[in-house]
């Protein structure tokens, strides 16, 4: 038996070291699950979190309200909707990452899951009709149908056109189908043209934000004098949007969604083929290619899944009863994914690309966030005077965490060694 | 087992497999719940009945405002922070306030449920597209009173408010017909939505109705930017009006004052523009530009609601018909460019005023030869002067009076006709016009018909002399 | 010898303090220990050869001089100042330059440019038009004929090397380092290298020659160390002991073993199975490697070829498992089933019809060290189906373990940790499995120990004999492939120059290997 | 004529080095191998910094000076943590760009808050023609200068090999960490200056959000140009006229029937910057040009293991 020499010299002071000067050497390591593995996502959340805390506390938000805030963002049931959400994306996002392959597109990915679920539950499983205004009222009562303009001109109704289970269904098997195809243009590029992913999925993010406006503008605009006018779809058939838990604004079928994607994302990864090439594909893909697989569909294959995946993501915001509808993005920066194709990001990495901690983390950011906005309006109430932006306590804390984060990675990967 | 490629379709085709079987086996397990749906909704709907009636105005109102934009947008966020602010202050005794900026449309039911968490019990939320998430959570949350700003849908416990700006429009659109040089006249516009093309239509209006008498063919060139706020895009909007187009007035819907600093920039290097700010007073940002503009002042409206809470008169139970819609009359709305330390406004920049007395016209209403400056002053205080149009202003059903000029009454023997509304109305026919969407179709008002608050509020045509250039959607 | 020609007296050398010494040099990667207690002298004016086999940790130590690596111990002296190399560019100040046998320049620049990166007299902000210059009257001076406006892409691999030695010459280097920079020359560019090495040491500069090529060591040096294993085994001026002294020193035990087992010569008629026609294929440099090769491999037959690195072998085997493109010509397989044409259909279709193949470099296509042995044995499509039955994937690894005597922690252990012989272990002991038809094989048991090494090439035999798989074994190593082939092709410049049966005398063969 | 040139060339020309010099500096960048995804975020940090700095020393060179110095320190972090650090490229860009933005909003806000409410004047560049002239004239300048840097010049030759192979320009002779550190400086310079220039010559005002998006704009212009400072000249004026005559455009499409979508207008520098590598890998003389550089993005760490 070999005996697994462990380098043991490592710490943050060793870090700092390595940075300031050329007298350490960093090598690969042997280490693949140990405290680190656990230890640096939470430590750079920590540090992270107390760059952030200092930086507010400069300008006098008080260090106790801050830990307040962002350990109430930890007790908030509001925080279950984002885990939830970002639990969907970043379960796709490490699958392909764990390929190497780097999809930095979940938001233009969610965006064409909302247009396609978006289209199936408009125009298929349910769609708007005029009706002249004397029989209205004779719809009123007709199981299915809803009024969605009442205007005494030209009302508007909403026609169920099918078993709405089904109709959610096929919403959600369309979004994850447009996901997947446009996930499948940045794989393309990379695995036949070598066009490197990372750029080429975040430009496609600005370019899917304008098809969605141009499509919601012009090719899904609803019926009514409101959406007509205010550039956005009709409402879905209120039959069509995902149930709410109680007292929250999670959905059952959002949470059922993520939970059969992880059970099942696991089990691919853990006890098939296709998990297993992935893997190799991201740490060897010339070994693929040499034992008779082609390594350029496992890109695809990568990228495939994760499309997929923030394809029903993108869904399951749309089919929210708090929103249920496409309206025109106005800013690039407040897109109706909420940035959380960006956010997932964050998580898979925290997660050290392990499809069983993204739970945690999914819970742990979705809580960072939900502080951010809890310290926002706190902070608001309490001290009128502090112009923080909501931009300021949200980005912050998680660029920090991040980059503090990307450094301690190291630590992980390689040891750090003391040189004379 | 042998062929690779057709594994390799399998394995995909697997894939996709496990996910429909998942889903599907999901659905088929569900197909046995609606049972419990039904039954979730029935008791709703029973608690509704029971729990509702006891609404006691609470000790201490919380106010929580949700806003698109950040409140440093000198615009539209700004002028309800500002509110926010005066009410705050005001009520102090019993009000506690905060807001969160800057939310995007779609997470305000979240950032709702925050607030209720908090203990905030009087919500508002000041964008439309917060309508949808506003209503789903005043649905879940039947105890606490919430308010939307511009929208439609309303319950029980959520009413709906808006204060519009088009007849301060059409007394802008008078002064930029009087300052005019080329005849052609600018207006940014966010979206070209109803609200919008109310406030470009009411200023092309009454551009054209003083530069027709100047002998110059009026025309509006507008440029849709499709976004509340982006500066940039604004004053790119803004330069190609003017460079291209020949432009030299211009009035806007943007939250930011980039188009005025544009002007006024314009004017250092010798170029003037006219320029009516929005909004808010933005008359620092181009003192030598600003002629006048639109002024918005929320707390006419939040202290009206905010106090008829505190006494009872709004509850969780009676908002379903409530709907402000508050103009010109009502104080909610004025026209100024600046609000001086002492707290009185600038209505019109001294600087234009002579420019403005020099133009002589006739008064359309009473046939008397009047300068543009006390036009101006004239056609405001008929518009101010309506105390019996605030009784409909308030309620959704009673807007149908608003477009009621005057009833005619026996008096003795003698009929007359009572007024009601204002003497005058900016959307007025005789006017004719064509549907954005539709440059074909045409719109006549026939003489003497005047808009109301219906035909106003889904307003889907502009006037003949309004070119649209630039379309964002 | 030549050298004393040039360098009148030897024993002035020793007297002085040396250009470069090595003190209780220790390097370590992850499960393998490259150098150990290495201790070197190298004098101005002296030409040293280092001398070892294939991972004998000769490339270790000249990177290791030259800043690519950091030691884990000890320490390197230069000029007697003690001096701690960090980079490369720390080496190059101190006047150590590295000639390497892949060329290391960037093939997007030209010639001038990749020069000026290494040339300090210009600033930072200089043309590269001066550099041009510069390097158009230097050619001039040594007689080298490249233009410096080409694009190195555009060079041959010998106009490449004459650019390396270009650069050594015009750095005034103390000490040049040539890591079997010469393996890959054809003879007559040899010599015309052989020439600037000596025009340098005439200079006064120090040379290290590393090489494997004893013949090649005695031609040129003044001085050779021989290294085994990481570990310094001798060190002596040429003339003192007799190559036969060296290759023990090189070889250890195994040269004292006979040079094959299994000495019967085999008679293999039966059917064809590996069908060759005329085949053509390029090289990385896009001239062809492989110049109409025709080969006929009969089932159960075992054909080596042999030949100096670099002659278009690997190429030859890396089109065969279709992972380079044939250009003209074609190849046929016979199976069981029947004859399938394989030529340029790509690795699937050939693995899938029971070929086995280990690669060239074996970290780089045949293994993931980033994952673990299970999984590097599982990936192989005919060892696990879609759903992967982990139970019965464990009990192969364990079960190939036993036999092949691997080392490792368990049949999850990261292949990373695994030292290079228990790494080629896994390898082979999959590729075996998988070769139901035929074997594929560059270099089979390199960093094999003895043992391991006649136990692998035993097995590679019996089951060319026991279930008729064919196999092509390339090997650098010409006791490889006199000990596995049953035929013995020889490769020289992409054309097969000579066949012969098992049991063909050695001398033979290298005859017609070096011509 | 004339007068059209001059004012075409003057209305062009405020967010044409904008995106330009954003461009520019992202060339080089990335040319060094560093692959550059904190420049959305650079480059809102600048904008941000720019109105701090002309809102306190009230000197718009002044301001531009400090900021593309500031954001040049930010340049040589990345520089530093990419090639020091064994660590992925693509997580340091984002988690700066993450910071850039928060950072941004945090120090700005404040300040805009500030000028509105005590009326500090904001002297900002006059687009008086020869101050927007000079800036052409300099950007165009620093455009053809830098082109002979990159490909004339000894650190030209090494900024590029280190991105083609920082493995073989190390043994070369090349100081890796200090070409790169040189090239990041100077490219995150010029990022300072556009962002800057957002501020002093374009917008002349900050507000929340403030060049959020261009830094992606110039990426995308940056790639579709293969990265080559004079391909990125031809590059930037269009996509410029396209942003600033966008409505122009659209008004004479219209008016010959062709009712084309303000978001077309918008994507086209994002499909551009995908569509041109495309063709350019399909037609070989301009592969050679367009390809990224070869190590563009991966990790430097000399220390393998071989067999």
């Amino acid at each position: 038996m070999v005996v697994v020499k462990r380098v043991s010299a490592y710490t943050i002071c060793d870090l700092l070291r390595l940075l300031s000067g050329g007298k350490l050497a960093v090598r690969s390591s042997r280490a693949c699950f140990d405290l680190y593995y656990v230890g640096i996502p939470i430590l750079s959340i920590g540090i992270g979190l107390l760059i952030s805390a200092i930086i507010f506390y400069t300008v006098g938000v008080p260090l106790d309200l801050f830990i307040n805030e962002i350990g109430a963002g930890f007790q908030s049931y509001q925080t279950l909707r984002y885990s939830v959400l970002l639990l969907m994306l970043s379960v796709g996002l490490v699958m392909s990452f764990k390929a190497s392959v780097w999809n930095v597109g979940a938001e233009g990915q969610m965006i064409w899951g909302m247009l396609a679920g978006g289209f199936v539950g408009l125009f298929i499983a349910s769609c708007a009709i005029y009706v002249s205004p004397s029989e209205l009222s004779s719809y009123i009562s007709v199981p299915g149908v809803e009024v969605l303009d009442a205007s005494p001109v030209k009302p508007v109704i909403s026609v169920l056109r099918m078993n709405p289970l089904l109709g959610q269904l096929l919403m959600i098997l369309a979004a994850m189908l447009a996901g997947g195809l446009w996930a499948l243009i940045p794989a393309f590029l990379k695995a036949y043209v070598g066009i490197d992913e990372v750029a080429s999925t975040l430009i496609l993010n600005y370019v899917a934000y304008q098809v969605y406006n141009h499509l919601v503008a012009y090719v899904m605009r609803g019926l009514s004098v409101q959406a007509r006018q205010f550039l956005r779809t009709d409402r879905l058939n209120s039959a069509l949007l995902f149930e709410s838990l109680p007292g929250t604004t999670v959905t059952l079928q959002e949470v059922i969604l993520s939970l059969l994607f992880f059970v099942s994302m696991l089990t691919l990864y853990k006890y098939t083929s296709i998990g297993l090439r992935l893997r190799v594909a991201g740490s060897n893909p010339q070994l693929l290619r040499s034992v008779g697989i082609d390594e350029r569909k496992y890109v695809l294959m990568a990228m495939l899944l994760s499309g997929m995946l923030a394809g029903a993501a993108g869904v399951s915001i749309l089919a929210n009863p708090g929103i249920g509808k496409l309206e025109k993005i106005a800013n690039v920066v407040t897109p109706p994914t909420f940035n959380l194709g960006y956010t997932a990001i964050l998580v898979s990495w925290l997660s050290m690309l392990d499809l069983r901690l993204v739970p945690v983390y999914a819970y742990v950011v979705a809580s960072l966030f939900q502080g951010g906005g809890l310290l926002q309006s706190e902070v608001n109430a309490r001290f009128p005077g502090l112009s923080l932006t909501g931009a300021a306590l949200t980005y912050i804390p998680i660029g920090s965490i991040l980059l503090v984060y990307v450094v301690l990675r190291v630590l992980v990967d390689y040891s750090v060694r003391f040189r004379r | 087992m042998t062929s690779t490629p057709k594994t390799n379709m399998l394995l995909v085709g697997l894939v996709i497999a496990i996910v429909v079987v998942g889903v599907l086996a999901f659905y088929l397990g569900s197909v046995i719940a609606p049972t419990q749906i039904v039954t979730q909704a029935t008791k709703t709907v029973v608690t509704t009945k029971t729990v509702i009636p006891t609404y006691t105005p609470p000790e201490k109102i919380k106010a929580g405002f949700i806003y698109v934009g950040p409140i440093g947008d000198f615009g539209w966020t700004y002028m309800h922070d500002l509110a926010r602010k005066v009410v705050a202050g005001l009520y102090r005794d019993w009000l506690e306030t905060t807001y969160i900026e800057s939310v995007p449309e779609g997470a305000e039911a979240d950032k709702l449920e925050d607030l209720v968490s908090r203990g905030y019990n009087v919500l508002f939320t000041t964008s439309f597209g917060f309508m949808e998430g506003t209503l789903a959570t005043a649905k879940k949350h039947p105890d606490i009173i919430f308010w939307h700003c511009s929208g439609y849908l309303r319950n029980d416990n959520m009413g709906t408010y808006f204060a519009d700006l088009y007849q301060v429009y059409y007394l802008n659109g008078l002064a930029a017909g009087a300052l005019t040089k080329t005849g052609k006249v600018g207006y940014v516009a966010a979206f070209l939505i109803p609200e919008v093309v109310r406030h470009l239509s009411a200023f092309a209006v009454g551009a054209r109705e003083v530069a027709e008498q100047r002998g110059l063919n009026l025309t509006l060139y507008v440029i849709e930017i499709g976004a509340w706020y982006d500066p940039t895009k604004a004053r790119s909007a803004a330069e190609t009006l003017v460079n291209q187009y020949g432009v030299d007035a211009l009035a806007f819907t943007e939250d930011s004052t980039a188009i005025v600093e544009y002007a006024q920039e314009q004017y250092s290097l010798g170029k003037e523009i006219y320029v009516f700010s929005h909004y808010s007073p933005m008359y620092t940002s181009g003192p030598d530009v600003v002629v006048s503009g639109q002024l918005v002042r929320w707390e006419v409206i939040y202290a009206d609601i905010l106090g008829k809470i505190k006494a009872g008169v709004y509850t969780t139970t009676n908002l379903k018909n409530v709907d402000y819609w508050y103009l010109l009359n009502t104080g909610a709305v004025d026209m100024a460019a600046h609000i001086y330390p002492n707290g009185s406004l600038m209505y019109i920049n001294p600087r234009f005023s002579n420019a403005l007395k020099s133009v002589m016209v006739t008064d359309k209403t009473s046939g008397q030869r009047i300068n543009v400056y006390d036009l101006i002053w004239h056609r405001y205080e008929q518009m101010k002067n309506a105390p019996m149009l605030i009784a409909f202003q308030q309620l959704a059903s009673s807007h149908v009076y608003e477009n009621v000029s005057s009833v005619a009454i026996m008096i003795g023997e003698t009929s007359i006709s009572y007024p009601i509304a204002p003497v005058f109305e900016p959307f007025t026919g005789p006017l004719s016009g064509y549907k954005i969407d539709d440059p074909s179709q045409k719109v006549v008002v026939s003489p003497g018909a005047r808009l109301g608050h219906d035909d106003l509020w889904s307003m889907d045509w502009v006037p003949d002399y309004v070119r649209i250039i630039g379309r964002a959607s | 010898m030549t050298s004393e020609v040039f360098f009148p007296s030897n024993k002035s050398t020793q007297a002085q303090t040396p250009v470069v010494s090595v003190c209780g040099l220790w390097k370590s990667f992850p499960g393998v220990t490259a150098l150990r207690d290495v201790n070197l002298d190298v004098y101005a004016g002296e030409i040293h050869a280092i001398l070892g086999e294939n991972g004998a940790g000769k490339s270790t130590l000249v990177k290791t001089l030259y800043g690519v690596y950091v030691p884990d111990k000890g320490d390197i002296t230069i000029n007697g100042v003690k001096a701690v190399i960090t980079s490369p560019l720390d080496a190059m100040r101190r006047g150590l330059v590295l000639v390497s046998q892949v060329p290391q320049l960037i093939d997007t620049l030209t010639v001038a440019e990749n020069l000026a990166l290494s040339l300090r007299q210009f600033s930072l902000m200089s043309s590269v038009k001066s550099v041009e210059k510069f390097l158009l009257d230097k050619e001039e001076e040594y007689g080298i004929r490249i233009n410096p406006n080409t694009e190195v892409w555009k060079l041959s691999y010998t106009q490449k090397q004459l650019v390396e030695v270009l650069r050594a010459l015009l750095l005034n280097a103390t000490l040049v380092a040539f890591d079997e920079a010469t393996t890959l020359l054809p003879s007559s560019e040899k010599r015309k290298l052989y020439d600037f090495i000596r025009l340098f040491r005439l200079k006064g500069g120090a040379v290290l020659l590393i090489t494997h090529k004893i013949p090649e060591a005695m031609e040129i040096s003044d001085r050779v160390t021989v290294l085994r294993k990481g570990e310094v085994v001798g060190s002596f001026k040429v003339g003192e002991v007799s190559i036969d002294q060296i290759r023990l020193m090189m070889f250890g035990e195994r040269f004292t073993q006979p040079s094959s087992t299994g000495n019967s010569e085999r008679c293999v008629e039966g059917r064809e199975a590996i069908v060759i026609k005329d085949l053509w294929v390029r090289g990385d440099y896009g001239t062809y490697a492989v110049k109409g090769v025709s080969l006929t491999v009969h089932r159960g037959e075992i054909l080596g070829i042999a030949g100096v690195a670099g002659n278009g072998q690997l190429e030859l085997v890396q089109s065969l498992a279709g992972l380079r493109r044939v250009e003209k010509g074609n190849v046929i397989l016979h199976v069981k089933d029947g004859n399938v044409e394989v030529t340029n259909k790509g690795p699937a279709v050939i693995r899938d019809l029971g070929v086995g193949y280990i690669p060239d470099e074996p970290i780089k296509t045949g293994i993931s060290i980033d994952n673990t042995i299970e999984e590097n044995l599982a990936i192989h499509p005919k060892l696990s189906s879609f759903l992967i039955n982990w139970r019965a994937v464990k009990d192969l690894a364990s079960s190939l373990i036993s036999k092949y005597n691997v080392t490792t922690p368990s049949t999850t252990a990261r292949v990373k940790i695994l030292s290079g012989g228990n790494l080629m272990k896994i390898l082979i002991a999959r590729e075996l499995m998988v070769a139901k038809n035929v074997l594929l094989a560059y270099n089979p048991t390199r960093s094999l120990d003895e043992v391991s090494a006649h136990y692998v090439r035993r097995l590679i035999r019996d089951k060319a004999l026991n279930e008729g798989m064919s196999a092509v074994v390339v090997s650098e190593d010409l006791d490889e492939v006199m000990e596995v082939g049953d035929k013995i092709a020889v490769i020289n410049s992409g054309r097969l120059v000579g066949f012969f049966r098992r049991g063909v005398d050695r001398g033979e063969i290298e005859r017609v290997m070096v011509t | 004529m004339l007068d059209q040139v001059q004012g075409f060339v003057l209305s062009i020309t405020p967010i044409f080095t904008c995106l330009y010099l954003a461009s520019l500096g992202n060339s080089i960048v990335e040319k060094s191998g560093i692959l550059n995804l904190a420049i959305d975020g650079a480059y809102t940090l600048g904008t941000a910094m720019a109105f701090i700095a002309v809102a306190s020393v009230r000197n718009p060179t002044l301001a531009l000076i400090i900021t593309s110095f500031l954001i040049g320190l930010l340049g040589i972090l990345i520089a530093f943590l990419t090639t020091k650090l064994p660590i992925s490229h693509g997580a340091v860009g984002l988690s700066t760009q993450f910071v850039g933005y928060g950072l941004a909003s945090f120090l700005a806000y404040p300040v805009s808050i500030k000028v509105r409410n005590e009326g500090v004047p904001l002297n900002t560049y006059l687009p008086v023609t020869e101050v927007v002239l000079s800036y052409l004239i300099i950007s165009l300048l620093i455009g053809v200068i830098t082109h002979v840097l990159m490909y004339r010049s000894r650190l030209g030759v090494a900024i590029r090999a280190v991105g083609e192979n920082p493995a073989v320009a190390s043994s070369l002779g090349t100081n890796v960490l200090g070409v790169r550190v040189i090239a990041a400086f100077m490219g995150y310079i010029l990022i300072g200056v556009a962002s800057s220039l957002y501020i002093l010559l374009y917008t002349k005002n900050w507000q929340e959000g403030a060049g959020m998006g261009y830094g992606w704009i110039s990426f995308a212009i940056s790639i579709s140009a293969g990265r080559h400072p004079l391909v990125g000249m031809v590059t930037s004026l269009i996509f410029a006229s396209l942003i600033r005559y966008a409505y122009v455009l659209q008004d004479i499409l219209i008016s010959y029937g062709i009712n084309v979508s303000n978001y077309a207008v918008i994507a086209m520098p994002f499909i551009a910057a995908i569509i041109i590598p495309l063709t350019a890998s399909v037609i070989p003389q301009m592969r050679r040009r367009f390809t990224p550089p070869k190590h563009l993005g991966k990790i430097f760490f000399s220390e393998e293991r071989s067999v």
